[in-house]
């Protein structure tokens, strides 16, 4: 039989957000497919650099061989990583690079912000006011931001009237900046929130107050987008999709393989998102599906 | 700190020229609401000495709980009152492990804000449950003669509360105790009970508070709702001018309190400060807030 | 009560102490600090649970006091010794306290505090029932907690030591209100240390001594040197002593002038010779602490001036005080003055812990040691030791270890507001034989009692104060003793004309 | 609480088979280094009656400044002192505002855990920086004789904390403030300068917390790192025995304290309890651990 760990270890940079749950499982799955005796332990690091590195020595002191990292910033986790690796372990990295890892899969966040906000503008043919809601600091949302940034460039017509708010990546905190923005601005055209929470709280504030004039976009591809997207009672008309399960079982495959002594590829796999759109979005299979 | 307040408004107002419309103050208002209804309880124990740490994730616990009720088909509205009866149990339990098993408010409370956090994560598995046919949506979005339910119910808790602290004898307990617990248990005032009624009604209140947040935002999820609302509704308590010494401190200077936070967050962005400056601005400002609050009364 | 024993932890504070008390009798319990007279009162009224093994009984039949609760239902209401009021609240709340007039779960605050200011009427009490206790002088507090206990409609009345800073007219108030109570059929335990009081007031008297029950005595064998003996087990010869010489000739210490704060004392100018005894009288709430407080620059004044030894000082806090050479003994000593969680070694060497320090400021323990049985020794605190916790003393003994403390500043000018505070026969004639051995040895002692015949009985010279301003002196002559009758008729306005002549 | 900190090792040994090894207890140790090294801080500060909610944020800007300053050429140890010296800063200003313009403390460190964790954002432009050759190290991931250096750190802060409260007349003055403040002004100490100085150590070994953490992860992150340290901190504190109300406690408690929390976390790990039951584990122990030495004391 092929050469399989024993003990793995998975950490991720939150366990509390449904983006994780699919994300988790694709990792989870494909090590019990190819391994089922193996042991496999799944954390959440809560954001916190000081916790993961922890959490990677953690892993090493457990005798891991095999670990699977989200990690919570690509550049500040290098020295667990090339701890780990001393120790002999291989390292997978998912949805975030974390430099050193032997493999690295994830979303093609600039591309996800480059077709949300491509959407947006071809909507309003490339003319009107649009506002980006920010998120906190972190690679995927800086990425989606510049690529939304990049494909709005293409477009002189369009102004971007704010991008400097921390919708915190979550409804409650979209809802709160974009009842603020809808104050400070009279006429908003086009909204781009970081993730799909984002662009739900702002949906939300705007249906509070009445405000019609504006579409919305977000990325993830989430369930709740789904089903505000079939209801069609939103001003949500885009969300780029990103298939964390997939993205998960590819990485781990591959870290699989890299384990084995398999030669993998050194630059990071981008997975191309599609855009999920209301007349799509009946052909979408979202996370909350089967597998 | 009324002044500070009135101060902040005008400021605002001065540099943004839309501060004081009639939405936006109803927004800011709104912002305040689930606060305002957290710092109402939290009033009570801080009057008697005490902490209650565990109201963020009591939140997200009723949060849950509501919009998964609120999801059952044609009893939809059960979601409110089984919202309101998980906070209500957690404040129970708080209550009980402060006042029978006589732990130190701050640990008893940060247990429950770990292990409640954990509860609520776990009944949604991690996910975010959603109803985008919230029954009892009017709730969180809609209004009453133009006045945001939101509004209208955190008001009718701060009334509450006043009537209760300042109207009741079991008020009076309350500020006995927090001004001095022995002379109270002398006076044969039933310590225990009253100590426990205190974080029932905290918990009852961020009940009341998951419920708020599940009708407005039509979902709930166990980790991102509610994260460290406790810290705001502390802090709207303490700039309302309640003392941790326990006693001294009224219900209105928490509502001021709160309103002093929303103003702040929402004239921030209204005036288009970056997310980074918000935090510097915010934290200078509510120091100045007190420091000024201090110099006042020290002259007055 | 019978046959009642109480223990903490290891330390037995009462052993098989019985009691008994008549209707419409006053009966009143003495012994030393820490006698176990507090304790024994406390478990009739369920602060404490005492030991297994004694009883209560109450008309005969025994009663089960595991609570405060339970000792009210009994009709028992207590006056404790270290006052239990809530600072926050109305005076009409604290009498009150769980006993609210009530309109269903609402306060009826107009009857309650109409009914309160019936009670205040009765002691004669000027403040309005809205009035919040911290701005009540420790006195007023003190009259406030005898209000609550008239109010409860009690059959058994105890009072711990209620006139502890009281003056004499309000003690005598309270002795007619006593009487009325006598009348009415109600039973009263009456504990204190002021001789005269038990005279004036007592059916019989009971001792207690280290805890133990020593005896009873009715009310014409009463003595002095009875009760003494049987309280400390010798005799206590000369009571007062005034063996320093008169300081008539001696030079002025410290020169205070026109020191005010414009709220309680307006306008305050003394001097204070080196060697003399000046005692500061007047009434509850006359201003007489917030005078001493000026002085030592604990709260800030408006105006005035202070001098010792004619070099003029600038006195802004306590430590430029203390460093000066001027410290100052408070009257609310637990939460004012000592550290309560602390042991006696540190409460005693704090003060000058700084000064002792080695380099580096590390503390000197073996001089705090030194410090610390130098001052159990010269006014014999009884305690287990020197690192016994000071909030666990008797209050004489914790008076003490203050005293102590200040004693080792070695200071010029000493300040004693109300020095005697619930201290028992024995520590009390030390405390004057301190005080007399201080001023022989030049020190300037400023002061404040408001037991008369402690004032006469210790002072060179008497300043009497009301509404915070200097209204009358009266200096001891070998021809003409200073009197009672004349520091009263200063204190009430009798006299004040004089005054202001 | 030194039985119950016993207890847990014991239990997850026994379910593990693999907790008492040398290298997870230096592993578990290692993390408590940080936590501890706050706590030791924030003893000084609670002892007084005070509380520094701002040391998650010091330790984030802190790491910043000192990563920043161990990336200029030939000088990297310059990151050393100058971490060092915003912990410092922080503290001072938390001092003084609580001391001299007498806020209270709740208020004002809630100001500076804002406006610092702004100021953090903000040096390095919500950006990591990292440096890979950092030159100290060695200070977060070398060990001298077998004990990390982490360790050595934190031990070192806990017996420098030990000696300046048990051994010095300053640590006599702090438990005297915070026994009873208004005595302690009467007995002529420096209230103020006592005060200032209390939350300067705080916020000094703040500092020294983000150096460490710098040192560890030869990076820092203005928002990642440090995030909501301050409940960890007072938390062991607490657990270790020593009061809100201040003058009662000491710094063995906190190792103690500080030590049982690193060893839940570690533990529960270990013996693969999912991270959601980690909260509801976590908060329950907490709880029932306090509870355990309420009841163990109480018969003692
Ligand atoms: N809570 C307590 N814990 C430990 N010891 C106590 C406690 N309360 C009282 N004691 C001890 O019990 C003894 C009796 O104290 P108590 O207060 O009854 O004396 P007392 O006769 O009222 O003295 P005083 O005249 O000074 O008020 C003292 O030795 C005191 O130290
Ligand atoms: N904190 C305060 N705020 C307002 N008024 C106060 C305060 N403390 C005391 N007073 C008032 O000041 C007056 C003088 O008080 P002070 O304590 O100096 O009197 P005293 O002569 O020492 O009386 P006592 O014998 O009761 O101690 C009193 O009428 C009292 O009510
Ligand atoms: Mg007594
Ligand atoms: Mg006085």
């Amino acid at each position: 039989a092929d050469k399989v760990p024993t003990r793995v270890g998975i950490t991720v940079g939150t366990l509390g957000n449904p983006f994780f749950v699919p994300l988790v499982a694709g990792a989870k799955d494909t090590v019990a497919k190819a391994a089922p005796e193996a042991d496999v332990t799944v954390i959440g690091a809560d954001y916190d650099l000081n916790k993961q590195a922890t959490q990677i020595d953690n892993f090493i002191a457990s005798g891991v061989e095999l670990i699977m990292i989200n990690s919570v910033d690509a550049n500040a986790i290098a020295p667990a990583i090339e701890k780990a690796k001393a120790a002999g372990i291989t390292v997978g990295a998912f949805d975030v690079s974390a430099k050193g890892a032997d493999v690295t899969v994830m979303t093609n966040n600039v591309q996800a912000g480059e077709i949300a906000c491509k959407y947006l503008a071809d909507q309003l043919k490339g003319k009107g006011d649009v506002v980006i809601i920010n998120g906190p600091p972190i690679s995927s949302i800086i990425d989606r931001v510049t690529g939304c940034k990049n494909a709005f460039a293409g477009y002189p017509d369009i102004n971007i009237l704010s991008d400097n708010q921390d919708g915190k990546a979550s409804r409650d905190g979209g809802f709160a900046v974009m009842q603020g923005l809808l104050t400070r601005f009279p006429h908003i055209d086009a909204v781009f929130g970081a993730n799909d929470p984002t662009a739900l709280g702002a949906d939300l504030a705007a249906k509070q107050l009445n405000r019609q004039e504006m579409i919305i976009a977000g990325v993830d591809g989430a369930p709740d987008v789904v089903a505000a997207l079939k209801s069609g009672e939103t001003r949500i008309v885009a969300s780029s999709s990103q298939d964390p399960y997939a993205m998960a079982a590819r990485a781990t495959e591959m870290a699989l393989a890299a384990f084995r002594g398999e030669a993998q590829p050194s630059e990071p796999v981008l997975l191309d998102t599609k855009l999920v759109t209301a007349d799509n979005v009946g052909s979408y299979i979202g996370w909350d599906a089967e597998r | 700190m009324l002044p500070v307040l009135i101060l902040l408004c005008i400021g605002f107002e001065l540099l943004s020229g839309r501060f004081a419309t009639f939405t936006n103050l109803s927004i800011v208002m709104q912002q305040a609401a689930i606060n305002t209804t957290l710092a109402a309880g939290m009033t009570f124990v801080i009057l008697t000495g005490g902490i209650d740490l565990s109201v963020g994730s009591i939140v997200a616990a009723s949060a849950m709980v509501s919009v998964m009720g609120s999801l059952i088909p044609g009893w939809g509205y059960i979601g409110i009152p089984a919202g309101l009866a998980v906070g209500l149990a957690c404040g129970l339990v708080n209550g009980l492990l402060v006042a029978v098993v006589k732990l130190p408010p701050f640990i008893a409370t940060l247990g429950s804000l770990t292990a409640v956090r954990g509860f609520a994560r776990l009944i949604g598995n991690d996910t975010t449950v959603f109803n985008t046919a919230m029954p009892f949506a009017f709730l969180g979005n809609g209004s009453l003669f133009g006045v945001p339910w939101l509004v209208i119910i955190a008001f009718a808790g701060i009334v509450v509360s006043w009537l209760i602290l300042r109207r009741t004898v079991l008020g009076t307990f309350i500020y006995a105790i927090g001004g001095n617990e022995d002379a109270a248990r002398l006076a044969g005032i039933r310590v225990t009970a009253v100590l426990t009624f205190v974080y029932a009604i905290s918990g009852l209140f961020a009940g009341l508070g998951g419920v708020m947040s599940a009708a407005r935002l039509y979902a709930a999820n166990g980790l991102q709702v509610g994260q460290s609302y406790e810290l705001d509704a502390i802090a709207a308590v303490i700039l309302g001018g309640t003392s941790f010494v326990g006693g001294i401190g009224s219900i209105w200077g928490t509502l001021v309190g709160a309103l002093i936070i929303a103003v702040l967050s929402n004239g921030l962005i209204l005036i288009g400060v970056s997310d980074i400056w918000q935090y510097i601005v915010k934290g200078l400002v509510i120091i100045a807030a007190v420091a000024l609050d201090r110099y006042h009364r020290s002259r007055g | 009560m019978r046959h009642i024993s109480k223990t903490f932890g290891s330390m037995a504070a009462l052993k098989d102490v019985s009691l008994s008390v008549e209707r419409g009798e006053v009966h009143a319990l003495m012994g030393e600090n820490g006698a176990g007279k507090s304790t024994l009162m406390k478990i009739l009224s369920g602060a404490y649970r005492a030991d297994a093994g004694g009883s209560i009984l109450i008309d005969g039949r025994e009663v089960d006091i595991d609570g405060p609760q339970a000792g009210r239902h009994c009709g028992i209401a207590v006056i404790y010794q270290e006052l239990s009021l809530a600072p926050n609240l109305t005076v009409a709340q604290n009498i009150f306290l769980g006993r609210e007039h009530r309109r269903g779960g609402f306060t009826d605050r107009k009857a309650q505090e109409a009914a309160c200011r019936d009670v205040l009427a009765r002691l004669r009490l000027a403040f309005p029932p809205s009035t919040v206790v911290s701005r009540l002088s420790l006195g007023e507090r003190q009259l406030v907690e005898i209000a609550r206990a008239l109010a409860s409609d009690a059959r058994i009345l105890v009072m711990d030591e209620p006139t502890t800073s009281l003056s004499l007219l309000e003690t005598e108030r309270l002795y007619e209100i006593i009487a009325d109570l006598k009348a009415h059929g109600i039973g009263i335990i009456y504990i204190s240390h002021r001789m005269e009081e038990i005279y004036a007031l007592s059916d019989r008297v009971s001792v207690l001594r280290d805890g133990r029950y020593v005896g009873t005595l009715g009310r014409d064998e009463i003595v002095a040197e009875r009760l003494v003996a049987m309280m400390v087990g010798r005799d206590l010869s000369s009571f007062y002593k005034k063996d320093h010489r008169p300081a008539a000739d001696r030079r002025t210490l410290l020169s205070v002038r026109d020191i005010a704060d414009d709220v309680r004392v307006h306008g305050c100018s003394f001097d204070l010779k080196a060697g003399e005894v000046l005692c500061l009288a007047g009434l509850v709430g006359s201003g007489r602490t917030e005078l001493a407080r000026l002085v030592y620059g604990a709260d800030p004044r408006t105006r005035g001036s202070i001098a010792l030894d004619g070099r003029a000082l600038d006195i802004r806090r306590a430590r430029d005080a203390i460093a000066a050479g001027i410290v100052y003994l408070t009257e609310d000593r637990r939460r004012l003055g000592l550290f309560l969680e602390m042991s006696i070694n540190d409460n005693v060497s704090i003060n000058v812990a700084a000064g002792d320090a080695h380099g580096a400021g590390f503390t000197n323990a073996v001089k705090a040691r030194e410090r610390a049985d130098r001052a159990m020794k010269t006014l014999e605190i009884r305690a287990t030791g020197i690192s016994a916790k000071t909030g666990a003393l008797s209050g004489g003994n914790q008076q003490k270890v203050l005293l102590g403390r200040l004693l080792e500043t070695e200071p010029r000018v000493l300040i004693l507001d109300e020095p005697t505070r619930g201290v028992d026969v024995g520590a009390k004639s030390e405390i004057y034989r301190l005080i007399d051995d201080l001023a022989t040895r030049g020190i300037g002692v400023l002061m404040i009692s408001s037991e008369l015949p402690e004032v006469v009985g210790v002072a060179d010279r008497v300043l009497v104060m009301r509404d915070g301003r200097i209204v009358g002196e009266i200096a001891a002559a070998p021809d003409q003793p200073i009197t009672q009758e004349a520091i009263m008729a200063y204190a009430t306005g009798v006299a004040a004309v004089d005054a202001d002549a």
